[in-house]
Formats: structure tokens, C-alpha cells, sequence
């Protein structure tokens, strides 16, 4: 059996988490046994801004007990040179493609949301929100009217599914949620990784370069999950949990709390065919008797 | 499609360690790899102790840690360590029987030399790792090692007919080991220098074989989460920009750096923004 | 040499977080020995409330990597039951007592204010804002426009310093920060604990009796580093940083990044007497050549 | 201050192990502690293996556990463990050479027995350990033992002349250890009954003491974090509401509590509130 997610038919509930799994680099490294066994359900690709970016300069990792911190910062080949060499190749790809995308500023996400609106390969748009409004100084995703104002601003642009992931920095995620789905959002996906610091302990100035950087893996699961619930309950679109997820049990604990899909992050980097593992895993739990996965269902 | 490299299998791998011996600090395990391609000269894998690494548990270390084959045969592949932190603590502990994670071969291979030259390894520390494979692959008569003192120089035995130079004069020549490079461009130039090792000493290399026109493949490393392009953790600085060290690396020609040094780190990139008032006990030295 | 925190003298930077340590039960548990080797330099008493409180149903701890999560619920025995039983004792304590309050509403903690100003056992104020203001819906340490109402609501009661500790769950700390800095505040604290959830991994419902509980402990250490850096760059009141410290070297970051003083909580649970070790890992640290700390200084 | 316990040094000690025994799937521990005090019967310590628990590099088991005194005799204690999950493992395999980071003795011991009544032992499982200290300390010979089967019931030992039951008959009586408590108390109810074991066993000890009105001490478990009253985190219901079981306890009076069942758990506290849209892939079984 499959599933069907906004609309998109999906042979199980495990994709990939925005940025976290490079498909043309994967298959540089593993030649074409990444696609006879492609590991997600679908294939999320890492954020797409309008200009070219080259990221922060490095040192971009940082291990954490239980998960890492990263400073990326977003590189990218910018939206005309994803379109023409990376569109094609990811088009390729056996599942359905999930476009993530960012902008600076409203009409910034309206160019990206509109020039994906014309490419049948892309099946849905991930929105990117956690980043500040030049105009407004505002996160994008972390208030709910500016989350609202922004997808006011492109739900028109296209009939393609737009996903909203959300921040976890933010006093009130399931606000932002609610705004999202009031003003044409088919889905949340969350949470997004949290705002962490570390020092070179040598120098005791901050090791990475671009100061801060975002938590991920195990260390973030609580608080994932946390979130999730909350989302889940405040609104009836679909939603896309993540956040640590490394097994089946992380994953059936997230739809527990309400998650429609899931995606699986960080243990990609430990485990590149992590998503396979888990969906098995996750198929495992829920074909035995339900007594014993829920005390009541 | 053609590749650049010998591809992993796609996925991680139980290998089981079936040798451990120690050189002076460093420990080399043997681990057996039927499954996998036989990797090229330069190649790493990620390794995870199956064991007390991460996973339900979470501990550090979490992630998995990138190291250059040093041998490949017959179904078997060796990697040389050198403890300086968790991970590689871990690693050196293992004994035969327990067994490693292992995703590789991975990255960029050393290319065949130009031009009909004579290989010239240089290596340096932990760093010589990729030089016994490539040694084992390529003729490579000139081999120039160089260690901190006698103890770290018993890795040197890893390869054949190898010039050893210690920092404490206590084994070969007293000094560093681009002394003896500078001596052996100065007899031959027709060469191609492989070399590996600290950044300070791949760096050295780069520059006098700048000065002598001598092209240099250099295999350098970068904390790296995932090995195989898909954290963009890795980059280091080339003339073209930032690029992945896992998937357009690890051996980079000498021509595509400005520097080795600050390569995967960027001075003064990360800084405090100095706290506006005064901390009052740090700045006294902080008696209790 | 000692130092000065909102005018009080510290003999040292190290105190503990409110709700991590009991001294009256300490004290039955380890007798005087408390008293002769008391591990902090100031006492920071677990939350009061006005009225009385039992607290969340059990179970209500929870174990993750590298931390841990509470949902204790804030059970005390009231403003008149801590003021006739606790308030007594804990004024023996070696050191400055710090009070820690929540209210529900502003004229609650007006109450609690009021109350404490006339004590001169109690040497300073903590506002714990990480709870709704059941008369707006919002949590009054997660939006600039609250804290700052709040502090102006109470500010003129008391001339006692008054720390605000910051909830970790909020969009911006810093802004929070320095809306409590411009209605007067003398310090702020941070971090309390980051909302998380686990599920019982029988049953898969919620584990905790609070359904959602608090994250504590290394596994919030990047986090609480980054956001002590922030408020630190953002006002110009003493920090008081707090958040997985477990070490001198803990302890020195979240100097490096900003705070004046560090308090310790989780780790007390692991070894009770945390609070003493960290001190002395930090004095040695700081008198290390300087450039052992940082590049330059 | 006069003090209803024994109280503990204030700090965390290392305690060497000496001495490690298996009983079935049980382990003992002794440790030296010449620094402690002598504990009483009932009292607990919180311990923490020295290496690879927590601290530096985090994993779990992250916080210390609570343990009994199985037995205190000139300065060295005695634990007895059972391995339920990452601690309680992490303990069992220490050897002797390895060290234990303890805090204690903490809690409320055992009282003695009311109007001169004679002492009844009762435990089951790992629960005989405050009980072994006890007989130690007082003169106990009735001491009714309960186990799963022989394997376990071999930990029996541990106490001097126990009668056993076990769920499988292998050994001893084939019932619950309850069936021999109600022939005692059948045959002499001037006892004062000391009882620790699984919540089941001890709230069928509760209910059986109370038809026969005999005082009974209940030593109870909950989730503890600290141990000595910092965190809150180990209350237990009573007849007088929510009481920190580390401090107040583990000891208590049979007559404090309601029910054993769920004294620190709160039936259907945690509720997920079922999330509105239906989840067609969990209804489905979940096939992919
Ligand atoms: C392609 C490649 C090949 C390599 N080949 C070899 C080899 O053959 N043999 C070998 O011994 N090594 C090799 N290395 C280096 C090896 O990968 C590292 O030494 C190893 O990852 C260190 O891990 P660790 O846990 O032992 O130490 P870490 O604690 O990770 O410390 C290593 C360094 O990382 C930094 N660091 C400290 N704490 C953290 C933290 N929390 N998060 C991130 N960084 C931190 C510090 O600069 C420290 O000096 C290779 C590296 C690469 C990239
Ligand atoms: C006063 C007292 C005395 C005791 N005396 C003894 C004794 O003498 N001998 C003995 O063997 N035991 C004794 N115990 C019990 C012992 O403390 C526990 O068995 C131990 O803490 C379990 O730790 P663990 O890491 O092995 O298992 P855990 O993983 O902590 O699991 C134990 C139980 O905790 C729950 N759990 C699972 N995951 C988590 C999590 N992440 N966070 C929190 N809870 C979780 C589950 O219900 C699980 O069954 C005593 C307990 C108390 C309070
Ligand atoms: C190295 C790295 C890069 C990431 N890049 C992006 C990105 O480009 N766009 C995005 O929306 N999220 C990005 N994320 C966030 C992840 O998609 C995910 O929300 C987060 O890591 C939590 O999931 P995890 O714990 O399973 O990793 C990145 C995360 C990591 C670790
Ligand atoms: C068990 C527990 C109880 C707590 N109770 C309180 C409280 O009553 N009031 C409060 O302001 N903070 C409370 N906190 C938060 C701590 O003061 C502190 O902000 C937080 O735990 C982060 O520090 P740590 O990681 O060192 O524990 C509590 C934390 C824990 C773990
Ligand atoms: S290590 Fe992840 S991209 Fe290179
Ligand atoms: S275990 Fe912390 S108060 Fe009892």
C-alpha cells in the first residue's frame, strides 16, 4: 500500500530532511545503486535561494553529546543555476521531487515559488522561513502575521502543494502553524534545527564561522516532538515531523504525536541509507498488534 | 556513468577487525571488506565503531570520522590512527573481534603522475597513511617520512626504503622533512610530489614545489560529518571558492590552494562580539 | 577577591539554578556539612507562587542523552507557607538568598514583591516569566510588550534588584531582554528549560505526568550559549547564564559569551556538591596565562 | 540538629570495587567506603560508574541511580544488581579495580518493630536487598522470599534461612511469596512485616497486613535524579499527597499509602490529545 501526502502518492511515510542528502553528490559516491535503492519516499532538495550563495566560511561542524551543530549558511547555485543543472538531474530520480525554497524578502520567495510553478518535475514547494525579512527585520516563520502576510503573498503563484517549514526558534510554533493554514498552507514541516553555540576550546572564540549555527540529531528529538504535538493540534493540514530521528521508534513516536511524514536528517550522515533503515524499522512497529504500540487505539 | 573514483557500495557496512598492532602511538587495524571494491591510492572511509559510538545511546563521538586507507588486500583493508580525541580513543581500543561501521571507498583518488615523472612521497605523522597504498599501487622509490621524534617514527616501517626525519633528531635527519624534499628536488625535478600531513608541512611542500615547478597532489583533511557530499560540513578554501573536501577531495593538485594553512578554517571568521560591560572577575584572573 | 552581582558580594561567580537545589532538605540529607561547605556563592530558592502548589502528577523525570527532562510543576508551599517554614531557614544560609517568583498575573507577582521587599534576609528578586499571563494568553517572558508591562508593574515596589529569567522558548531573548532592561530591571537570567516531550516507549503515550516537560542538562548547552551571547550583546544589566553547565570550562564559555555570573543546576543532581567543583575549575582556568583562554585578549 | 537518619558525607566519593559475585542473573558489588558512615536497613546510595556514564561525553545513562545497601560490614558496602537498562547494565559489568562514584547513605531507614512484635521479611526479586542489611542489624527468622524461578531464587542465598517461592515452582514453594506470608501471619499475627519488591507484591503485602492489622514497612522505588530532595522528581502518591520519595522515603508506613499500584505514576496523566486529521498510514498497519 501507499500514501497519499497533499495529494502526492508516496510508497511510505520517509523523506529526507531539507539539506541533509545531496542525490548528485550521493551519486558521485555510490554510482547508481543510489537509485536502484533510493532511501527516501520522496527527495527533498536543500535550499534554493534566488542569487548564488557560497555559504559561511568554514569551520561549518560542530559534534554536540547525542547530535552536531552546523553553519552551512545556505550555499547554493542560486535559482537559474539549480534550474539548469540540478533540475534536470534530481528530475531523474525515482520518487517525487520536494523544491525547498528561501527568500529575503516577499517578492523574493514569489520569484522562487513562481518559476517552479512551471516545472512539471517538481511536485511541491518547501518554504524555507527561517530567515529575517529585509523589510520587516522579522523572522519570516517565527511571527505568525508575517508568516501569514508571506504566504498571502504566493499562495496565488501556483497550484503546487506549498509546505511551510517552520522555525523552533519562536515563542509559539503552533500559531505559526494555524497563520500558515489560514492563509493556503498545505502542510508544516518542523522543526527546523535550533539556534546553538560552541567555543574553540583552545581560543575560547566561537568555532564556527559563522558564530552560530543550528543543533540537529538526537539532542533535538525532545523538543521535536514537543513541537510536533503542538503543531499537530492546532491545525488540519498535513505535517511533516523531524528533528533526531534515527530509528523506526524515533519515527513512530513523531506520528504518534501527530506527524503525517517524517524525515530523517542527521542519520543520514551516519548511516547514508538511514531512510530505507527507518522506514523498514517503522513498517516493523506498526504491523504488530496494535495493543502493543498504543495502550488504547 | 564514468567516474572519477571506485564508488562505494551504497550504504554502511559491518567489517570485523581481525588485526590490531601498534607502531609506537599509532595503531593499525586490519579489518575485512569482502564486499567492497578494492579502494584507489588517497580514498577514505567513514568509520564507526559498531559499538559505544552514538546511536540509541547518543554519546560523543556521534558522528563517524573519515580516515585514508592505508593498505588494501586480498578482501582486506588497514587504517592507521592516531589517538587525539573521542573517536579516535575508541578506535584505537578495538581488538579483534569487535567490529567497525564502514562506508567507502570515498572521494577523489591520487592521479597517476604527469609527464612521465618519478613519484615523490612526502609524509608527515598520521599523515603517511596514504602513501603505503600508494606505494603499493605506483613504483615509488623516494619515500621522505617525517615524525615528531624515534617513538612516532616506527610508523615509518609502513613502508618501503623510507628516509626518516625526526623534529628531536632521535631517528634520521634532525629536522623537518622538508629539508630532505629540498635536497631531492635539487638532485631531480622531474618529479610528481604525493604528500599528506600536518597542514604546516603540506604547506612547506606546496610552496617549494611552487618554487621548483614541481607539480604536488596534496591529500588534506576537514571535519567532515558525512563523507560523501551531502552536509556541505567539509569545504576548504580553493582559488575556485569553497568546495566539498569529501567529494572534491581529499587530493587536491598543490596549483588549486593559495594556502594550506587556515584551509578548512577561516581566521578570524567567528568572533565575539566583546560583551558591552565589564566582567569584573575575569578581567582580576578570577581568584575565588 | 570577591565580587560585586546588582551590589551583593559573591565570593565567587558560581550559584545555582532556581529549583535544582534544596538547602532545608539538603540539610536533613547531609547535616551541617551543608552549611561548613556550601557549594554556591549565593542560594536561589526554587520558585514560589501565591498560593500553594502540588505540583505535576508522577512520573515526572525523564532521562535523555546527555540530559534530562522535568515536568515538576512548580509544587511549593505558597508565599505564606515559604515565608512562616522556609524563609527562616534558608536566612541561616552562609550566603546572599535570592528569591525565585512566578505569578499569574501581573498584580500576583505585584504580590509577590511586595511581600519579599520587606525581608531584608532576601537579598534579590529572580521573576521567573516562563508561565501565561492568564489575563493576555501570553507568556510573559516570550514577548517584549509583556515583560516589559510586567516590569513596570512592579518595578516601583520594591527597591530590592530584581533578576528576569528568561525563557528559552521565546522568538527573540534578546528583544525580551531588553525590554526588562529599559522598564528596570537589574539582571536577567538565562536559560530555563526548552519544551520538550517523550513518549513511554510501552504505551506510547506521553511519558510525563505534565504531558510536556522541560529540557536541562548538556543537551542545552549550545543553545543556552548562544542565547546568553546574544542577550549579553543586547543590554548592558548583568547576565546571569545558566544551561548544561557541568564544568569550570562550561562555565568559562558562557562567561566568554557574556554572563557575569553562572549558575549550575542539573549537574547537581549527578554530583551534589557541583556547584563547589566548578567554582575552583574555573579560578584555575582564569589563572592560566590569559592566552590560554583567549587568542587575544 | 538530631536527625531521623543516618546522613550521608556531603559530597560525591569514589568507592573502589573489590568484589564482584553473580547470583543467577544478579550481580553483587562490594566497594570500599571507609570514608562513609555506617548505613541503616532501608537507606539507599545514588551511584555512578567513574568512567563512560555521562559527564564529558554525555551519553546515557547520564544521571546517577538509586541502589540499596544490600550490606555494610567494616567499611566496605555491598549492592546487588539487577540489569533492567543502560545503568543498571553499565553497574553489572563493572570488575574490581573499577570505581563507583557514590553519594550516601541517604533516606529514612527501616523503623524498628512496634510493641515488641517480631520481624517478618518480605521480598521479591531484587527487592531482598534492604532486607539482607536488615537481618543484619536485627533478628529476623522469618524471611519469605519471592522469585520468578530457580535461576533468580538462587540470589536467596544472600539472606540467611529464607523460605522461597517462585512463580514456576522450580524452587521452593510454586505460588507468590504472598501465599507464604498469609500462612505466617495465619499462624502469628504479633509482627511488624518489612517488605520491599515489585508494586504488585508490595500492594498484595499492604492489602494482606491490613486485613490482619499488622504495621508493615513498605521500602519503595521511584524515578530519582538526585537523590537527597534538589529535584522533585521522585514524589509518590500518599494519603497526604505528593511526598519526595528520596527524602521522605524509600521507607514508609503501609498505612501512608492508598495503593502500591501506580504510586508514581499517575494513570492517564499523560494523554496525548488524539491530533485531528486521520494518519492513513498508521491505520493501515503501517505497510510500505
Ligand atoms: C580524508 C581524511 C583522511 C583522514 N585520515 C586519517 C588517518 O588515516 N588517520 C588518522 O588518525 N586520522 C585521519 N584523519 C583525521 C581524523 O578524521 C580525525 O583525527 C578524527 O576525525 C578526530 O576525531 P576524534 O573524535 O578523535 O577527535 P575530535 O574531538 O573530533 O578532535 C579532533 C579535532 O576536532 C576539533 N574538535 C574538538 N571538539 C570538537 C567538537 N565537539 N566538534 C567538532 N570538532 C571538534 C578540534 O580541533 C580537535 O583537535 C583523516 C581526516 C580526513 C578528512
Ligand atoms: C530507593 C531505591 C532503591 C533501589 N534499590 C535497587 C537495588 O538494590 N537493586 C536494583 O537493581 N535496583 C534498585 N532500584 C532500582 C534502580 O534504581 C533502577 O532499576 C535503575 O535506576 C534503572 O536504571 P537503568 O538505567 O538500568 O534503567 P532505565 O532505562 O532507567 O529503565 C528503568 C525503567 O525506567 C523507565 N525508563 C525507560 N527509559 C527511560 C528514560 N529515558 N528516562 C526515564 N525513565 C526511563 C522505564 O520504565 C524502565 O523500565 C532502586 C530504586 C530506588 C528508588
Ligand atoms: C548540515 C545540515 C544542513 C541543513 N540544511 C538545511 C537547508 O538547506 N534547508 C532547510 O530547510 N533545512 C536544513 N537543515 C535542517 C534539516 O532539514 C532538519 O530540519 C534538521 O536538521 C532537524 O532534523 P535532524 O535532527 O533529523 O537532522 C539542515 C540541517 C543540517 C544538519
Ligand atoms: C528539576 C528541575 C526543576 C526546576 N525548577 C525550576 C524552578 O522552580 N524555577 C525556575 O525558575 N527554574 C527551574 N528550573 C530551571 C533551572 O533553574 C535552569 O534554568 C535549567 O535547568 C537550565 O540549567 P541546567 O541545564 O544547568 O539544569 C528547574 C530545572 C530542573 C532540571
Ligand atoms: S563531509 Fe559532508 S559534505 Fe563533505
Ligand atoms: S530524587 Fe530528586 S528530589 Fe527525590
Amino acid at each position: 500500500m501507499s500514501l497519499r501526502f497533499c495529494g502526492i502518492e508516496l510508497a511510505h511515510p520517509i523523506i529526507n530532511a531539507s539539506g541533509t542528502f545531496d542525490a548528485i553528490a550521493a551519486r558521485r559516491a555510490f554510482g547508481d545503486e543510489l537509485l536502484e535503492h533510493f532511501p527516501f519516499a520522496a527527495f527533498v532538495s536543500k535550499t534554493v535561494t534566488v542569487k548564488p550563495r557560497q555559504g559561511n566560511p568554514p569551520p561549518r561542524l560542530w559534534e554536540l553529546p547525542g547530535g552536531m551543530m552546523n553553519s552551512i549558511g545556505l550555499p547554493n547555485k542560486g535559482l537559474a543555476g539549480y534550474v539548469e543543472h540540478d533540475l534536470p538531474e534530481l528530475a531523474r530520480l525515482p520518487v517525487p521531487l520536494i523544491v525547498n525554497v528561501m527568500g529575503f524578502s516577499r517578492d523574493e520567495v514569489g520569484e522562487l515559488v513562481r518559476a517552479f510553478a512551471e516545472h512539471d518535475e517538481v511536485a511541491a514547494l518547501e518554504l524555507n522561513v527561517s530567515c529575517p525579512n529585509v523589510e520587516t527585520g522579522l523572522i519570516m516563520g517565527a511571527d505568525p502575521r508575517e508568516t501569514a502576510a508571506l504566504l498571502e503573498h504566493v499562495r496565488g503563484l501556483t497550484s503546487k502543494p506549498l509546505i511551510v517549514k517552520l522555525t523552533p526558534n519562536a515563542s509559539d510554533p503552533a500559531a505559526v502553524a494555524r497563520a500558515a493554514e489560514s492563509a493556503g498552507a498545505d502542510a508544516v514541516s518542523l522543526i527546523n534545527t535550533l539556534r546553538g553555540m560552541a567555543l574553540d576550546p583552545r581560543s575560547g572564540e566561537p568555532w564556527l564561522g559563522g558564530v552560530s549555527g543550528g543543533v540537529s540529531g538526537p539532542a533535538v528529538r525532545a523538543v521535536a516532538l514537543a513541537q510536533v504535538h503542538a503543531v499537530s493540534a492546532a491545525v488540519d493540514i498535513a505535517v511533516v515531523g523531524m528533528g533526531g530521528v534515527g530509528s523506526g521508534a524515533d519515527a513512530r513516536d513523531l506520528m504518534l504525536a501527530g506527524a503525517d511524514l517524517v524525515a530523517v536528517g542527521t542519520e543520514s550522515f551516519r548511516d547514508p541509507t538511514a531512510g530505507s533503515r527507518v522506514a523498514a524499522e517503522l513498517s516493523e512497529l506498526f504491523s504488530e498488534p496494535a495493543g502493543d504500540v498504543r495502550r488504547d487505539s | 556513468m564514468s567516474s572519477d573514483r571506485v564508488q562505494a557500495p551504497f550504504g554502511r557496512r559491518a567489517a570485523a577487525v581481525v588485526d590490531r598492532a601498534e607502531y609506537g602511538p599509532y595503531v593499525v587495524l586490519a579489518v575485512t571488506d569482502e564486499e567492497g571494491p578494492e579502494p584507489e591510492a588517497g580514498q577514505f572511509y567513514m568509520l564507526t565503531a559498531a559499538e559505544r559510538w552514538g546511536g540509541g545511546e547518543g554519546e560523543r563521538p556521534f558522528l563517524p570520522r573519515a580516515f585514508s586507507v592505508l593498505r588494501a588486500i586480498d578482501g582486506e583493508l588497514q587504517f592507521l590512527f592516531h589517538d587525539v580525541g573521542p573517536g579516535t580513543r575508541r578506535l584505537c581500543e578495538l581488538q579483534p573481534g569487535e567490529e567497525l561501521l564502514i562506508v567507502g571507498p570515498l572521494g577523489i583518488p591520487f592521479a597517476p603522475p604527469r609527464e612521465g615523472r618519478r613519484l615523490l612521497l612526502v609524509g608527515g605523522g598520521v599523515g603517511i597513511a596514504p602513501l603505503a597504498i600508494l606505494q603499493d599501487q605506483h613504483l615509488a622509490e623516494t619515500v621522505l617520512l617525517g615524525f615528531r621524534d624515534a617513538e612516532h617514527a616506527e610508523a615509518a616501517a609502513l613502508l618501503t626504503h623510507a628516509r626518516v626525519a625526526t623534529d628531536d633528531g632521535s631517528a634520521g635527519h634532525g629536522g623537518v622533512v622538508i629539508d630532505l624534499l629540498a635536497q631531492e628536488l635539487h638532485l631531480d625535478a622531474h618529479r610528481e610530489v604525493y604528500a599528506c600531513g600536518p597542514p604546516a608541512m603540506l604547506e612547506a611542500v606546496r610552496q617549494l614545489c611552487a618554487e621548483y615547478e614541481v607539480p604536488a597532489q596534496l591529500a588534506l583533511e576537514s571535519g567532515m560529518a558525512c563523507g560523501f557530499g551531502a552536509c556541505f560540513g567539509c569545504v576548504v578554501h580553493t582559488r575556485d571558492g569553497l568546495i566539498r573536501l569529501c567529494v572534491d577531495g581529499p587530493v587536491l593538485d598543490a596549483g588549486r590552494l593559495e594556502s594550506v594553512i587556515g584551509v578548512g578554517a577561516t581566521a578570524g571568521a567567528g568572533r565575539l562580539t566583546r560583551p558591552p560591560i565589564g566582567r569584573a572577575w575575569m578581567a582580576s584572573g578570577g581568584q575565588a
